[in-house]
């Protein structure tokens, strides 16, 4: 089964570690991600408001292209899936949304949101099984203790995202477990980081990444790790004084299956 | 008596499809919202307010700017309101005005001085979010 | 009311599916079918025979009344013990006596007070309703709804929605006998 | 089939003079040779005038009904298709089998005297039934016609040599193999009509009907001692066609009414003086019933629960019943 | 020709506001049969039903036709107007021109029209009706409860002081149910134990009344008067006539880590147990799913121990078969699942606790053995936080939409109790509202405000999150629109109360129906809170709506009234709208007999005279008390042989036709 995948723009430019570890990964699990050549930006915020649709319509482009191919659309960055999982489903039951997006973009079939959007970690979940990475692991990162942080884009709201559980998720943390770490649930993993406001609001955006991290910390967490690159950006640029290292979570799976890209001895992360 | 529904009313509760009459005035949204610091119009008074009709007031409101989409309101609400959504629609109803755009393009190269490590993803949110 | 006479039902005959809708019209768009023209310069008002099991949806109507919910004085509503007391004759009656659409009322499937009778109207209903579609009687003007005691708010909207749906088809003339029409 | 007639005056004879019957119940030579009709035969005498040749297309099930309980025993002949027909009847107590014994006797399919007509074959004195071709004596001369294209509609789509009920078989083994139509392809290519165009369609068949109620009197699950339409106090009587509305309350009351029971036997089509094809309304409640709720044959056995008088749970809503057109 | 009698009620202005009652008098003066018709004000009351009554003397009627509100209200108030002037009661139809006219149009041409037509079909049926007259059936005259808690034994205790017998049905292995698991009641602060253990005890030892703990009803067949009831006993593994509830086998058993359901869980329990201390029966029952012997084969310690030879591995489930004339559910409710709720971290931290869980910490006999501790360190905690609302009002998805309406009351019990014990610790309530309707309630919660120092917040929880060993508390206060971080050591959440998920079973084999809510429904919500739709059920606390322990103990009372009035007849007089078959027209064919669902119809082979002759024919027989009147049988009789008295054939095509004049 093959999927019809889309980085996104920051995966592209200031994210490619999260971007090549993922595909690497997805090559050595035998998982075949097909990249759309032309996809666009999908808008980065969710719309809310329903009447707009021209802001809604790169996401519907890159979904009905995956329809066409009658793939799965595979997204990692937090923030496109979160848009992605959103318009999809205005496009499934918004009947004024689907009616004027369809008019707008004249396909030859309308698009009703028949693809199904799936984040790389609910690939590696149901696709390919938390068990099944456990045994492909060639380099567990055995006893370092690790905190997934989830943000808000993944989980909220749960009513559409269906991802998993807005306050008490786990899907990380199983992951986490498949490749060998100690995942380290601490309290505020589900806290927003303070996302786009980091130009103007520096203070506020501190003080909530200060949280995230101190709640880390007092978990036993050593390092965090995340899918979005802006909670990696807020929370580096306010935790580096903190001494806690943020990585992407296809970072630690390209470690654990040993497909780093430099190809002699796998470079262990640091302890 | 039910309040008097000023026309830029009706356009938010339209545009967010959200009720603002189904809150019940528990303030969950308040107590969760992360930018609660930061604005001068808790969100639970922000429902309040369209509720009745105060829309004038709201588009000078701190709460447009400082919202972080973080969708916690929205979780959290147990009557299903969602803050969020008539956030939104306010800041449209402002953005949309002539010249009323918060950020515009040209802000752009001041943030990628600030600092180069900003990703993509920042900037283009902030435009989307404020500008029109 | 003119006589309904055979080129009145040809005249009336609702046009084959518009060949020139949109491609992209939403799939259950109603195709407008003409009978809802102004008559007499009034507008055409359905008569429309809603048969209500007393246990649910008798009470739900009851409930939109105390609810002060309203819905189109057309609808006019007979009581019955449970929707399987509903013979299709009953149907056919208000039909041949000039109804222009007739909508039955039970229990939800499982919550019927006689535990069972529902079920039988389902099936009974399923079939007659095919039946009548197959003797080319528009399928529009019968309708099956459950709706419990509770439902008051969606009694009234059922019966708004069912009236709206028989203006659009307008007045029965497939199933109407002649000498009720004035 | 006439080869086997001999076989049947014997087992009448046999058993009306050991007393195991009362009467026999078959078909009488009539005044031509296509025109067999049902009779009941008291003594060994008459049996001379028992017939059973291409004509008997009648479903003798019914007149076990009328002839009813208290008379006494009654051998009936009834070919393959007819026993569905017995069997509900039965089920329906409306037969009681202890009192009938039942000698299925074979069959090759009915003929439709009609059909010979339509090609040009006037004055016919004789048929000979011969294999595949029917050899036809006329005042002008012999004529040949295969035998299918004179079977009567009912028999081009046969339900099988199968006798569902019988004491004793005579020639089953020997019945002629039929073609077998699918019997709802009218009925699906009804329903892919336009509702106005099946409107159109029925206005039209059920406009000539003149309530003769051939129909109903040949049908072998009208079987109530009093029809509804004859009974002043049901509020619906009605012994004419006063209205349009009325020839069709008619039909779709009685189809509606024979809906579970109806075994498809093709009696009230084959009877109709105005050859309305009323057997389209039994057979797409029969198509829906089966797509609805799953297989189902009236008359397949005497203990079985009629699709009416059961349900299940999770059965489709009444408006999901379109959905369900043209599958099958 | 029947004289008909047409009385139009104005409701006030209910209906004559909207419709033209005069209008309407008149209208219906021409229609067949009506001989006199007049309006009046309030038709229902007792100048309204005299002025039927001297209707029908002066104008010799043999029926009247009331156009009011819906039958369901006054069917039965006009009926006996009626009988009381000479007529058959089922000689009255109503026309319903206020719910279904007056309260739903606006116009006033338009619903005067309606009311019209709505009329006239009344006229047009009750030309047709013929007197009706009930049959009867007898009364068994014994009461089945279901459910055991505080509603349960009341309402046994009082049909049994009354002199008739009634058992109690109890999945769990004791009766007592929820209340026994509460430290104190309010809004008196009397220990629950106290006042519930003296009723416990009372209803093993009354000579009316039979237990079956740990027991459940299966089957259900019959009628009011005469309910078959099959009861499953399970098999406890402990013969209770053998055993003398000595408690050595429960000190012997090796199996001590199951789950202590009394304690919410906060607790183990040995495989053998009792659920606690005044357990009523006090006697043991083995949980086979942790019992040694039972998953391994192994062990059998609790045999050797015990001296009076009680215990039965080989012990299987019983099945007895009972007769009632009534039955009562008494379900009860269970505090519903939080796991929806994390950001209180209630799945995730130990020191956030329901409210029933912290009962069960308040109480003596509790986990902590009555000490207030946290669970996560064992210390005293410095201040506890109670939520409220959670999972009420709610309109999310996952919660309930109705208030549990006994959560303000014991959270500022709880809140008052830790004051009482431990001024030193910080109490705060958030709530939405505080809702204390209730003799002494608001006091009571004022008390614990003024003078105990309990701090009320008006205001919602946002999160709950561990922080450096205690919890941090982020919320509102709405009233100085601020945003508050409390330090708590305890966090305790009002869960919203839901009915026991084993009703839905019951229900069904009741034909009881449910509310959205999965609350039980009452035949009518002001007139008739008791009684269950179906005849001779009745309800009785939680399992209803929520209640407090005064309101279900009075609705427990109720329900015993009730039921002693149903017992207290000898002959039931029944419902005459049953279906009949005409004989004359019956083919038989038993089409009727297989669908009927309360096997009210059998058939005979019957003489019957057909046009002058005389003929055997096999037709059908209804039995009149079993008979429900649903109608299904009549239509799938062909011949139309089979009828519904009050409903007839003929009388709804009437119907019909009026209306499709």
């Amino acid at each position: 089964m093959s999927f019809h995948y889309y980085p996104g723009c920051t995966l592209k430019t200031k994210a490619k570690d999260l971007d090549e570890c993922a595909r690497k990964s997805a090559e050595a699990l035998g998982v075949p991600l097909i990249e759309w050549e032309e996809w666009q930006c999908c808008g980065t915020v969710y719309p809310q408001a329903q009447d707009e649709i021209a802001t809604r319509l790169a996401a519907i482009r890159a979904l009905d292209e995956a329809r066409r191919n009658g793939s799965d659309l595979l997204t990692i960055c937090s923030a496109c899936h979160h848009v992605m999982k959103r318009i999809n489903r205005d496009m499934q039951t918004n009947e004024d949304i689907r009616t004027k997006a369809n008019n707008y973009l004249a396909l030859d079939t309308p698009y009703t949101g028949q693809t199904r959007v799936v984040h790389y970690l609910e690939m590696l979940r149901d696709t390919v099984g938390f068990d099944e990475l456990r045994k492909r692991v060639l380099y567990p990162l055995t006893g370092r203790r690790i905190g997934a942080y989830y943000g808000c884009m993944l989980l909220r709201p749960s009513k559409e995202m269906q991802f998993d559980d807005p306050e008490n998720p786990s899907i990380m943390e199983d992951f986490l477990e498949a490749i060998g770490a100690e995942p380290v649930r601490y309290p505020y993993r589900n806290e927003c980081c303070g996302g786009y406001v980091a130009l103007e609001e520096a203070a506020l955006v501190g003080e909530l990444c200060g949280k995230v991290l101190d709640s880390a910390r007092q978990k036993g967490a050593e390092a965090l790790i995340t899918a979005c690159p802006l909670c990696r950006y807020n929370l580096r640029k306010n935790g580096s004084k903190q001494d806690m290292p943020v990585y992407y979570f296809s970072e630690l799976l390209a470690e654990a299956l040993g497909v780093n890209r430099t190809n002699t001895e796998p470079v262990r992360l640091e302890k | 008596m039910s309040p008097v529904r000023s026309e830029p009313a009706e356009i938010v509760t339209e545009m967010s499809g959200v009720n603002p009459r189904k809150c019940m005035r528990c303030g969950k949204c308040s107590a969760t919202c992360p930018s609660f610091s930061k604005i001068d119009i808790p969100p639970h008074r922000f429902v309040m307010m369209v509720e009745n009709g105060e829309i004038e007031a709201l588009l000078s409101s701190q709460l447009l700017w400082k919202c972080l989409s973080c969708f916690a309101c929205v979780e959290r609400c147990p009557r299903g309101v969602e803050p969020s959504k008539l956030v939104e629609a306010v800041r449209l109803l402002q953005i949309r005005g002539q010249g009323k755009n918060y950020r515009t393009p040209d802000d752009v190269p001041q943030f990628v001085e600030a600092d180069e490590e900003i990703p993509q993803q920042l900037i283009t949110s902030t435009l989307r979010k404020y500008s029109k | 009311m003119p006589m309904s006479t055979e080129s009145q039902v040809q005249a009336n005959a609702p046009a084959k599916a518009p060949t020139n809708a949109p491609a992209n019209a939403p799939a259950n768009t109603l195709i407008n079918t003409p009978g809802n023209e102004e008559k007499d310069g009034k507008a055409f008002r359905p008569l429309i025979v809603s048969f209500c099991c007393n246990w649910c949806s008798y009470a739900g109507a009851d409930l939109a009344g105390s609810s002060r919910l309203t819905y189109p004085a057309d609808v006019k509503i007979i009581r019955v013990p449970c929707s399987c007391r509903i013979n299709p004759l009953f149907i056919l009656r208000a039909f041949q006596r000039g109804a222009d659409g007739v909508i039955v009322n039970g229990c939800h499937p499982g919550d019927c007070h006689y535990s069972t009778g529902n079920f039988y109207t389902r099936r009974r209903m399923a079939l007659l309703f095919s039946m009548l579609d197959f003797l080319g009687i528009e399928k529009e003007r019968t309708r099956v709804e459950w709706v419990s005691a509770a439902e008051g708010a969606r009694f009234a909207s059922v019966m708004r929605e069912f009236v709206e749906q028989i203006r659009r088809l307008g007045e029965n003339k497939k199933l109407g006998d002649i000498r009720c029409k004035e | 089939m006439q080869r086997i007639i001999g076989k049947m005056r014997e087992k009448a004879k046999e058993l009306l003079e050991a007393g195991t019957v009362d009467a026999v119940l078959g078909w009488k030579k009539g005044d031509f040779a296509y025109d067999p009709t049902p009779a009941f035969f008291y003594s060994t005498d008459e049996l001379d005038m028992l017939a059973y040749d291409g004509f008997c297309g009648s479903n003798l099930s019914k007149y076990l009904v009328e002839y009813g309980k208290e008379k006494g025993k009654v051998l009936v002949f009834l070919k393959p298709c007819d026993t569905y027909s017995l069997n509900q009847l039965v089920s329906e107590h409306r037969v009681d089998r202890e009192n009938v014994y039942v000698v299925g006797v074979g069959c090759d399919g009915m003929l439709d005297v009609q059909k010979l007509r339509d090609k040009g074959i006037a004055g016919i004195e004789e048929i000979e039934e011969a294999g595949e071709d029917l050899r036809i004596h006329t005042l002008y001369g012999l004529k040949t016609c295969p035998r299918d294209e004179a079977l009567l509609k009912k028999c081009q789509s046969c339900k099988g040599k199968e006798h569902k009920l019988f004491d004793d078989r005579i020639g089953a083994e020997e019945s002629r193999d039929i073609a077998n139509e699918d019997r709802f392809a009218e009925v699906a290519e009804l329903e892919k009509m336009s509702p106005e165009e099946r409107f159109a369609f029925w206005r039209a068949a059920l406009s000539s009907c003149i309530r003769c109620n051939a129909c109903r009197e040949a049908c072998p699950v009208c079987s109530c001692h009093t029809c509804i339409f004859d009974n002043a106090r049901s509020g619906v009587d009605a012994k004419a066609n006063a209205s349009e509305f009325e020839e069709n309350l008619f039909h779709i009351i009685r189809a509606f009414h024979v809906a579970g029971r109806c075994s498809d036997c093709g009696e009230c089509s084959r009877v109709c003086p105005q050859a309305i094809p009323l057997h389209l309304l039994n057979r797409k409640m029969i198509k829906d019933i089966q797509s609805f709720y799953g297989a189902f044959q009236a008359g397949d056995s005497a203990d079985q629960c009629s699709p009416l008088l059961s349900y299940s749970p999770d059965d489709i809503e009444p408006d999901a019943f379109d959905r369900w057109k043209g599958v099958m | 020709m029947l004289k008909i009698g047409v009385f139009v009620c104005w409701c006030g202005s209910n209906i004559a506001g909207t419709v033209d009652v005069k209008a309407v008098v008149e209208a219906v003066k021409a229609e067949p049969g009506v001989v006199f018709s007049t309006d009046y004000q309030y038709m229902c009351s007792e100048g309204g039903q005299s002025a039927i009554r001297q209707a029908i003397k002066e104008y010799e009627l043999g029926g009247v036709v009331i156009c009011a509100c819906s039958p369901r209200m006054h069917e039965t108030t006009f009926r006996k107007a009626a009988e009381a002037a000479g007529l058959n009661p089922y000689m009255v139809e109503i026309a319903n021109i206020r719910e279904h006219c007056s309260w739903i149009h606006k116009d006033k041409e338009e619903a005067t029209e309606k009311a019209v037509v709505l009329c006239r079909a009344a006229i047009a049926k009750l030309n047709l009706n013929k007197p009706l007259f009930p049959g009867e059936s007898g009364v068994v005259k014994r009461a089945l409860v279901i459910g055991g808690g505080i509603a349960g034994i009341q309402t046994a205790l009082d049909i049994a002081d009354a002199g008739y017998e009634v058992d109690i049905v109890e999945k769990s292995p004791t009766i007592g149910g929820r209340m026994a698991q509460l430290d104190k009641t309010f809004p008196t602060l009397d220990c629950a134990a106290c006042i519930l253990t003296p009723k416990m005890v009372e209803a093993a030892a009354h000579e009316k009344i039979r237990l079956f703990t740990y027991s459940e009803v299966e089957e259900v067949s019959g009628y009011v008067g005469s309910f078959r009831v099959k009861i499953r006993q399970k098999a406890r593994s402990v013969n209770r006539e053998l055993c003398n509830g000595c408690g050595e086998c429960i000190v012997k058993c090796p199996s001590k880590t199951a789950s202590n359901a009394f304690d919410e869980g906060l607790s183990k329990r040995s495989a053998i147990y009792i659920p606690f201390a005044q357990a009523v029966p006090n006697l043991p029952v083995i949980d086979r799913e942790a019992c040694l012997r039972f998953q391994t084969g192994k062990c059998g310690l609790c045999e050797i121990a015990c001296s009076a030879k009680a215990i039965d591995y080989e012990q299987e489930d019983e099945t007895i078969t009972e007769e009632y004339g009534a039955i009562v559910l008494a379900t009860g409710y269970r505090p519903m699942s939080l796991d929806r709720y994390d950001e209180f971290q209630y799945s995730q931290s130990p020191d956030v606790l329901t409210s029933l869980e912290f009962e069960r910490i308040l109480n003596a006999s509790g986990p902590t053995g009555g000490s207030l501790l946290r669970l996560s360190n064992g210390e005293k905690p410095k201040s506890i936080v109670f939520i409220q609302c959670v999972g009420s009002r709610s309109d999310d998805g996952c919660g309930k939409s109705y208030c549990s309406k006994i959560c303000c009351m014991y959270t500022a019990k709880q809140a008052m109790l830790v004051k009482d014990k431990y001024p030193d610790i910080d109490v705060t309530v958030f709530y939405i509202d505080v809702r204390t309707p209730g003799k002494n309630f608001d006091e009571f919660y004022r008390r614990a405000a003024e003078a105990y120092g309990v701090r009320y917040v008006k205001g919602m929880v946002g999160k709950v999150a561990e922080w450096k060993g205690r919890l941090q508390v982020q919320a509102v206060d709405l009233l100085e629109d601020k945003q508050l971080l409390i330090d708590a050591d305890m966090v305790v959440l009002a869960a919203a109360i839901e009915p026991d998920p084993g009703a839905r079973k019951i229900g069904a084999m009741l034909a009881v129906n449910m509310d959205q809510n999965d609350f039980f429904t009452e035949a009518h919500p002001k007139l008739r809170p008791v009684e269950s739709p179906t005849a001779g059920v009745f309800l009785s606390g939680m399992c209803q709506g929520p209640k407090d322990i005064p309101e279900t103990v009075a609705q427990a009372g109720a329900a015993a009234v009730k039921v002693l009035g149903l017992l207290s007849k000898d002959k039931l007089v029944g419902n005459p709208c049953v279906a009949i078959s005409d004989e004359t027209l019956c083919n038989g064919c038993s089409s009727c007999e297989a669908l009927c669902p309360y096997d009210a119809i059998t058939f005979e082979e019957k003489q019957v005279m057909v046009q002058g002759r005389r003929e055997t024919r096999r037709v059908a027989m209804v039995n009149e008390t079993m008979c429900q009147g649903c109608g299904a049988c009549t239509v799938a009789c062909p011949s139309g042989a089979m009828d519904l008295k009050g409903f007839t054939n003929r009388q709804i095509m009437a119907e019909v036709d009026a209306i499709c004049r």
